[in-house]
């Protein structure tokens, strides 16, 4: 196990890439721990895949250089790398028993065979394919498939790393939530460096320890689920993390102050004078609904009754703002006006986040 | 003017797909189909469009039996979970296809088609092949393709099921506008409660080849006829446990005694399934009333806002959905409350027994 | 057209005409019972059709070795055919 | 987190010595084993048969068009060829348009014997034209085609249609059928939605289906042989008259050779796209 | 895919049933019936009952005939599957050199049999053949229109040249429809060459060997004119398969009863090899369908 730094990585498909456009993936230096569970997000296109293939060797990075520990492994091949890798589709070797599946990545490495025996026997059982050993792989669903390829990810314990490349794209939506704890459970257990790939929010904030949120070949952000979550750090964040996403409102800030066309929002700390397009922004589930003169006066459009919650969908001054409200809550008919929590709101110039100056702890300053 | 299903069935070599079923769709509602993967969703659409002929049974549309009438001549529209186009025709082609074959007018085919294409945002695309298209813009194609007829039947198959997340959020929030300016019957067919409950209208949950429940969205999920209607619109999946009824007292699964209130306090006693959903479960007490449960925590997922708690009750396994983010150890035991009025209580043969209490308020 | 260059002989005649009723025969059958495979020791999969099939095809090689081998009349193979067919319809 | 995005330079890629590797070694040698026949065959065209008789080489010491001009232009040797390509072609497009709806039928439907009746025709692929021969040459003869190209176009169906049917089905299961029952939704009669919709979906089927058709046609020899005389004469039958009375003409008889390739040649040349990605995606 | 039950179907199919009924049935009720009747031409025909049949199941000739057609179609599987599969994999996965490949390695595909049949004459011949020519400057005294041996080396070395490459596409074709995924996964799990070949390439490409298989068999079980030219069943009966018996006994004898009873086991012979390789892949489907 080992921990990866991405020195200064950058790569481009073309063989003389011009400008920053040319590059399907930036320039990115990170340095990832050992023994985390990471989540590359994005859309698809985004370069999630291309930096995937870096780190497992099948692409050699245009630029910089990617460590495994203190080796530099830039130009070694995925072998020497001593990485696992499960593929979207499953693979498996069809003619081979479940069991022999299992085995083939340590027989190939020359182990032991009572060794090899236990080992297949304890991740058969974290799998949930005991009773299936001696099938041919051949036949079974895709599920069993997929759950074979993911064993045969786990069953070396000596790996730098093991990659998810959208493992759970061909499993039924009910055996999702089966397979993704299972991962999870085997991660708190081993304490493998893992790293998944998917366009899926909720898999990869409820799988990862640190998500990495890519957008048009770019890091945009790295941080822990509640990061990103609270303080997005660009507003593509914002809006693809959360469901609905964040509202983003064009404002004016000044001090603690936002102006949002003719009406104000207080803000839970100071700003320093802004230039650029300025945007406040704010989780839908930290908006509530209100009547009277205070907060943002808005038209609501339509109420989403979504089982646990209700999603309200409304606008102001023609731009969708959307807010969570609680299961069974009635709403008022005279409810007009939408008012945001002052410490969550985060402030963004040209996409990017802006910290207060130092946080002001006085909310009795709230503004009209 | 609706669409009805008269006791329509589907057997393929000895097997049920469709157990004999009625349905009635009105004209002008969104109906959803909800059920896992084979429950028989996709045959039942199959055999509404024409494209199946049913075993048994008849399709009444508008007053008339159109059950063996063939697919050119019933006025339907459908749009698969893979993107379907006809990949050697423009988008513009493609869209306009249905209209051509309708023989409708030059300017007119031009108008709608210009029409659909502004409100699927495909404008740019027209001169293009679907196949140089992202995924959703073919979905969008294919939407547009069907939009464009003014079917009075449009069939959407699990659409959204193969696009992004994010993409899929965005369309959803689309479908239920387009379908109210189209006053066609819509059926959406979907493996997922929540898409179910954001596209609201009518929904019938599936499961096995039968038809559980058919009713307003929102009171099918607050008050669901058995356990596996519970279950199939439910996600992630209703808790379950085993409880026994004796006198005022409840015990739930291998002894936990609490006392009956809400739901429980008025049944018979005897042996019986209690079900609540992972949001209703809470880390701490929520008022005087809460039932309260020791549990051993396996493992948590924090989505950044809430937490998945996925926890062990003497063998069943729960799992929680809390406001908030908490870290927990793993393996610890844990205390989890529950408000009795968002248990509903099943028979053994999984008919509901009791309705939970906050569903019937509501 | 002419059709003597096909040297039709009433044995030919009576031999294509049982086949065809066979296969008449099974059409027949497989509209009004439709046919629902199994697995027998064959471990293949057959339907009626291709249980036909088999003991056909089974049958001229049966004819044939006992053509080469026995000496014998040909009706016994044929005996042979009818006991060969019921097996395979029993248990292939 | 902010990207610093400073200079983007040169990549440095990655570099290989052209290595020796076993792979291309038995690529070259296999080519040459496919290519050295057809070069002496096309090496003796372009001599004389005194030339080749006289002794051993390598290459042509003078090389001379003269048996080419011998075949060119005398219409009892190249009239060979017209009838070759006539029944061949009329046996491409008969079989084609007779497999194209049969193989859709099997990719898309079930119905009453459907599997037997596949295995049926994918005995007559199998049929050894040898048992064929003289029976065609009688049912022929009595419907008076004896001696057309008609007559060969349909015998060649024998083995034609059912390899058609079979590669046609391959492809078409590759298209999903929703595409199918999307354009019946949309209002698409069966004929219009195969000709507008399928066909181009599956074109390079078609052009796979179709160099098959053609090659085996092409190649046939026993079944044209018997079923012609003098008017549908095909080129491999009018060949064998170069074994005259002073014997064989090495010289003509390897041009005659030669230009059999040709037609061959220029229709690889068209499909040779769909060789490659047809192979890949047919069932064939 | 899940078909639709549509006995319509049956229209479609009609055109190639009508035809193909007519090149196939009506000639094979013919070969039935004069196998059953003996001839002296004029179509005046005589009862003769099983006694053709006989005649052939007996016949030394006819089994010898048989065996060396059964060695021959044996030597063929066994030269050219192995050596087709190590052509695709040898060949460039993709790009212009891939190409180019595809179209030498079809060509002889596309040469009339009796033409191939002429080439390797020619080629083998000592005086004007470069392989001929080439052995004698060796010292090897190769001649095959005398030596038994060295016949079968030439016919068996023409069908290698004349249809490896149909193996070698075929396996091509199945090589080309494995994933990249698998050969990554493998490498990941350190799979040897060996290895690779043994439990991804071989299991994928199984279907499509199967039908080389079958096909290569049929065909070479059906070879007639290739070894005609080069040999003409010769020296002696060293090199006369079974076609070519059949077609001297049916059009040079014009024995027709006897060519009859000797097709229709022929066929059948065929018929039950196919129907065990079509049994055989179309479970081998099913179990892939699963």
């Amino acid at each position: 196990m080992a921990q990866i730094t991405l020195d200064n990585l950058a790569h481009s498909y073309l063989p003389n890439p011009k400008g920053e456009d040319d590059y399907a993936l930036k320039q990115l230096d990170h340095v990832w721990g050992d023994g985390e569970a990471y989540a590359l997000l994005g859309a698809s296109g985004c370069g999630k895949s291309t930096l995937l293939n870096i780190i497992s060797g099948l692409l050699v990075p245009s630029r910089g250089r990617i460590l495994f520990g203190d080796r530099d492994v830039t130009r070694e091949d995925t072998v020497a790398r001593n990485i696992a890798q499960v593929f979207q589709f499953p693979v498996v070797y069809d003619t081979m028993t479940v069991g022999d599946n299992l085995a083939f990545p340590l027989r190939n490495r020359g182990m032991d065979a009572g060794y090899i025996a236990a080992r297949v026997q304890k991740i058969a059982a974290m799998i949930g394919m005991e009773e299936v050993l001696k099938r041919k792989a051949r036949g079974l669903t895709a599920d069993a498939k997929q759950k074979i390829s993911l064993g045969r990810g786990m069953v070396r314990e000596d790996v730098n790393a093991i990659l998810f490349d959208e493992p759970l794209t061909v499993i039924d939506p009910h055996m999702k939530w089966e397979l993704r704890t299972q991962l999870k459970a085997l991660h708190n257990e081993f304490g493998h460096t893992m790293i998944y790939v998917t366009h899926d929010q909720t898999e990869a904030l409820t799988f990862a320890d640190k998500v990495v949120v890519m957008h048009d070949g770019r890091v945009v952000q790295l941080g822990t689920p509640e990061e990103l979550f609270d303080t997005p750090e660009h507003t593509f964040v914002g809006y693809f993390i959360g469901s609905p996403g964040m509202n983003l409102i064009e404002a004016e800030v000044s001090g603690n102050i936002a102006h949002c066309a003719a009406h104000q929002v207080a803000l839970g700390g100071n700003y320093k004078a802004l230039s650029g397009r300025v945007q406040i922004g704010i989780r839908p589930e930290f908006v509530t609904l209100a009547s009277g003169e205070e907060g943002l006066p808005v038209t609501i459009k339509r109420i989403e009754d979504v089982g646990r919650h209700q999603i309200l969908r409304a606008e102001f001054e023609g731009k969708p703002v959307n807010a969570i409200l609680p299961e069974g809550m009635a709403i008022p008919a005279d409810a007009n006006r939408l008012k945001f929590q002052p410490e969550r709101i985060c402030v963004y110039v040209d996409d990017w986040r802006v910290a207060p100056l130092h946080s002001v702890s006085t909310p009795e300053e709230e503004a009209v | 003017m609706s669409l009805v299903l008269e006791g329509v069935s589907k057997v393929v070599e000895g097997q049920h797909h469709i157990y004999p079923t009625d349905l009635t769709l009105e004209r002008g509602t969104m109906n959803v189909l909800l059920g896992p993967t084979l429950s028989g969703k996709t045959t039942l659409m199959r055999i509404m469009a024409g494209l199946d002929v049913p075993a048994t049974g008849r399709v009444v549309w508008e007053g008339r039996d159109v059950t063996g009438m063939r697919v050119q001549d019933r006025k339907v529209a459908m749009v698969y979970q893979q993107f379907i186009n006809y990949p050697s025709m423009t988008v513009y082609d493609n869209i306009a296809s249905p209209l051509r074959l309708m023989g409708v007018s030059k300017a007119e085919i031009d108008r709608r088609v210009q029409e659909a294409a502004a409100l699927m945002q495909l404008t740019p695309m027209l001169k293009r092949k679907p196949l140089e298209l992202s995924g959703g813009q073919q979905q969008r194609c294919a939407l547009a393709r069907a939009l464009v007829k003014n079917a009075g039947l449009v069939l959407l198959d699990e659409p959204l099921a193969n696009l992004d997340y994010k993409l899929r959020e965005e369309l959803r929030a689309e479908i239920p506008r387009i379908f109210e300016e189209s006053g066609a019957i819509f059926v959406y067919a979907t493996t997922e409660p929540e898409e179910a409950l954001l596209l609201g209208g009518n929904v019938a949950t599936m499961w096995q080849g039968e038809v559980t429940q058919f009713g307003p969205t929102p009171s099918v999920y607050r008050a669901p006829k058995d356990a596996i209607t519970a279950r199939v619109f439910s996600d992630p999946p209703m808790n379950f446990t085993r409880i026994t009824k004796a006198g005022s007292k409840v015990i739930f699964g291998e002894g936990q005694a609490a006392a009956a209130k809400g739901a429980l306090a008025n049944l018979p006693d005897g042996s019986y399934r209690a079900g609540f959903r992972p949001d209703h479960l809470h880390l701490h007490a929520q008022g005087n009333d809460g039932l309260h449960f020791r549990c051993t925590l396996k493992v948590t997922e924090i989505t950044g806002s809430e937490t998945f708690v996925h926890l062990d009750h003497a063998g069943d396994p729960w799992v929680g959905l809390m406001h908030g983010v908490h870290h927990l150890e793993f393996g610890e035991p844990i205390e989890v409350w529950l408000d009795a009025a968002h248990v509903y209580v099943f028979a053994e043969s999984g008919q509901l027994v009791a309705p939970a209490s906050f569903a019937q308020a509501a | 057209m002419n059709l003597n260059w096909m040297a039709w002989t009433l044995p030919t005649a009576i031999f294509f005409a049982v086949i065809a009723c066979l296969l008449l025969f099974f059409t027949f059958l497989a509209i009004k019972y439709p046919e629902t495979p199994r697995r027998g020791i064959l471990m293949i999969e057959t339907t009626r059709g291709d249980r036909l099939f088999i003991t056909l095809l089974g049958s001229a090689f049966i004819n044939a070795g006992w053509l080469a081998m026995s000496g014998l009349p040909q009706w016994w193979a044929l005996g042979i055919c009818a006991f060969y067919a019921a097996a395979v319809f029993r248990w292939v | 987190m902010a990207v610093t995005t400073n200079t983007y330079a040169t990549p440095v890629r990655s570099f290989a010595l052209p290595k020796i590797r076993t792979k291309h070694v038995i690529m070259v040698i296999y080519l040459a084993f496919m290519l050295i026949p057809i070069y002496w065959l096309f090496k003796m065209s372009l001599q004389t048969n005194r030339e080749i008789m006289s002794g051993f080489t390598l290459w042509p010491q003078n090389p001379t068009l003269d048996n080419y001009r011998t075949i060119l232009t005398d219409r009892s040797w190249y009239i060979g060829y017209i009838n070759s390509i006539t029944y061949v072609v009329m046996n491409t497009v008969l079989s084609l348009a007779v497999a194209l709806p049969a193989a859709y039928a099997f990719s898309r439907y079930r119905f009453l014997g459907d599997k037997h009746l596949f295995f049926w025709l994918l005995t007559n692929r199998m049929a050894p034209p040898a048992v064929f021969a003289l029976p065609f040459f009688q049912l022929y003869s009595s419907v008076g085609l004896f001696d057309t190209h008609i007559a060969v176009a349909l015998a060649h169906t024998l083995f034609n249609v059912p390899l058609a049917v079979w590669i046609l089905e391959g492809f078409m299961r590759g298209v999903p059928k929703e595409i199918d029952e999307t354009a019946y939704i949309d209002g698409y009669s069966f004929p219009k939605f195969f000709v507008k919709i399928f066909m181009p979906l599956i074109a390079s089927g078609i052009g796979v289906a179709a160099f098959f058709c053609f090659m085996f046609s092409w190649v046939e020899l026993l079944l044209s042989r018997t079923l012609t005389a003098v008017n549908a004469q095909p080129i491999t039958s009018i060949m064998t008259r170069t074994v005259g009375a002073s014997g064989i003409d090495w010289g003509v008889l390897a041009a005659a050779g030669i230009l059999t390739i040709v037609p061959g040649a220029l229709v690889i040349y068209f499909v040779r796209n769909y060789i490659a990605k047809g192979f890949a995606l047919g069932r064939v | 895919m899940d078909k639709i039950q549509n006995n319509k179907a049956w229209f479609l199919v009609l055109p190639v049933l009508v035809l193909v009924a007519f090149s196939a049935v009506i000639p094979l009720m013919t070969v039935v019936n004069y196998s059953v009747q003996d001839t002296f031409g004029n179509n005046v025909f005589f009862w003769e009952g099983l006694g053709w049949f006989q005649e052939v199941l007996t016949s030394k000739q006819v089994h010898s005939a048989f065996g060396r057609q059964l060695m021959f179609s044996g030597l063929i599987l066994a030269i050219q599957i192995p050596l087709g599969i190590l052509i695709a994999l040898s060949m460039p996965k993709k790009g212009f050199w891939a190409s180019v490949c595809l179209v030498l390695m079809a060509l002889p595909l596309l040469i009339p049999w009796n033409v191939v049949g002429t080439i390797w004459q020619i080629l083998g011949r000592a005086d004007i053949g470069l392989l001929g020519y080439t052995l004698d400057a060796l010292n090897i005294n190769f001649n095959y229109s005398r030596n038994p041996v060295h016949a079968w080396i030439i016919v068996v070395t023409m069908d290698v040249w004349h249809w490896t490459s149909l193996v070698a596409l075929l396996a091509y074709a199945g090589l080309q429809s494995i994933p990249q995924a698998y050969y990554q996964a493998a490498k990941i799990d350190q799979a040897s060459r060996w290895k690779v070949f043994r439990y991804i390439e071989l299991p994928k490409m199984q279907g499509v060997l199967l039908i080389a298989i079958l096909l290569r068999f049929i065909d070479s079980f059906m070879i007639y004119t290739e070894p005609f030219v080069v040999t003409g069943g010769g020296p002696g009966t060293a090199t006369s398969f079974l076609s070519i018996d059949l077609v001297k006994m049916a059009l040079g004898q014009f024995d027709l009863g006897p060519a009859a009873a000797f097709s229709i086991m022929y066929f059948l012979v065929i018929l039950l090899v196919s129907w065990v390789f079509y049994t055989v892949m179309t479970n081998l489907d099913k179990a892939e369908g699963r």
